[in-house]
């Protein structure tokens, strides 16, 4: 059911989202989040980015999460895009649409697949800052979002 | 033998994106090419210390210390991951 | 900060996320919601719907509600799109589209947005089913999702 | 006076989009008019009977039966609302 993509070019959200209900009358809810690089981090301007993954597994981590979601919910479709490569702030660097008939349902599912792509999804960023080039470090605040989903139903 | 696979900041701290190995003697795990590695020199040593955060997949899913592994085998290690 | 518009127009989701980000650096995370005309509800097949509301109390009401998700999550812009008049399956009704640094507030705000459009701003769907037109009964259902919220924070 | 708008069922139901009423004598709330629209006839008294599911807006505000009006005031009736 879910459709994940790795790549370098940019989205198009307006079409990620047609494309997921197109010809469809099932669908009553679409949730999707899109998540941008932003001109500051840790206190520190941000000026380019780039985004490292491990070819494979990348897609196979995001097909796995996108199960995990369509077994926790009632889901029509899923999709995910996530960019890799040289970015800037203002770019868009991950889509993730989830289509239900039911709001609750794509809510809480697009929330969990961002939730575990943070902290399962083998993707790494390193930014450049007046200070040079720097590794992004994991949050334990995104280990706690994806703990939240570990009792099964929300958090 | 084994494919070792480096991502992000631990291939840059150790200079190395990919490498053979063999499998450890006995009951080959994750924990025993965990020890092969922290017998290096420092720079290894270091990356793999006890109480240093990496995380590791074999076969392209998330394993642990504990995972047996097998000839032709793809351990990946890597830094927590920082994606999304 | 938040712009509201009803409408009997269909919109474009891509183009007001679009609006909502352009030429910004600060918005890490764009949640975004879709509500979509299906062609069953409460067991019975739909092949139209039509949408009344109460022009001048509508757009007030949704500003409400996005000043007060503003007053309650650390949000850069909001956007709420609502149509009315004759619809049929497929089509698109409702968007509320929400900017934040984080993804937390994000999808909080935008949840909560359409929580309180569906109690407390003044639209009325009409079905055409095959047993001929009917009103939509409100849920309980929405009661129940909106007083989630009345703790303050997340439910 | 003040003008009293009707929508959805509740319209269709009374036959009545908007009409204008005196204001009720002493201090006039939403309540007094509810009990001025439930004195007429049948289909009247039904729709606002105690039990029945309406909404009321002043000056496109939410209100209740508590709400004081003043002349000029406009004053909604409706089913509970159903967008989204």
């Amino acid at each position: 059911m879910a459709r994940v993509r790795v790549q370098q070019e940019p989205f198009d959200a307006g079409r990620e989202i047609a494309e997921l209900t197109r010809g469809r009358r099932d669908v009553g809810a679409v949730a999707t989040f899109v998540g941008m690089v932003r001109d500051a981090n840790e206190g520190a301007a941000v000026s380019r980015m780039s985004l490292e993954h491990y070819p494979g597994m990348t897609e196979r981590a995001l097909e796995e999460i996108c199960a995990e979601a369509a077994g926790r919910w009632d889901l029509l479709d899923v999709r995910v895009v996530h960019r890799v490569g040289p970015l800037e702030p203002g770019d868009a660097i991950v889509l993730v649409a989830v289509a239900s008939a039911h709001r609750g349902d794509a809510f809480a599912a697009c929330e969990f697949i961002m939730d575990y792509l943070k902290t399962r999804a083998p993707f790494w960023k390193k930014e450049l800052t007046p200070g040079g080039e720097r590794w992004v470090e994991a949050r334990s605040s995104d280990d706690e979002a994806a703990s939240r989903w570990s009792g099964g139903g929300r958090g | 033998m084994v494919t070792l696979l480096y991502f992000a900041s631990l291939r840059e701290r150790l200079d190395c994106a990919r490498e053979e190995i063999a499998l450890p003697a006995g009951t080959p795990t994750v924990g025993g090419v965990v020890e092969t590695l922290r017998a290096r020199d420092g720079r290894w040593s270091d990356a793999f210390a006890p109480g240093r955060a990496w995380r590791v997949a074999v076969n392209q899913r998330m394993a642990d210390l504990a995972t047996p592994l097998k000839p032709g085998d793809e351990v990946a290690f890597f830094p927590p991951v920082t994606g999304g």
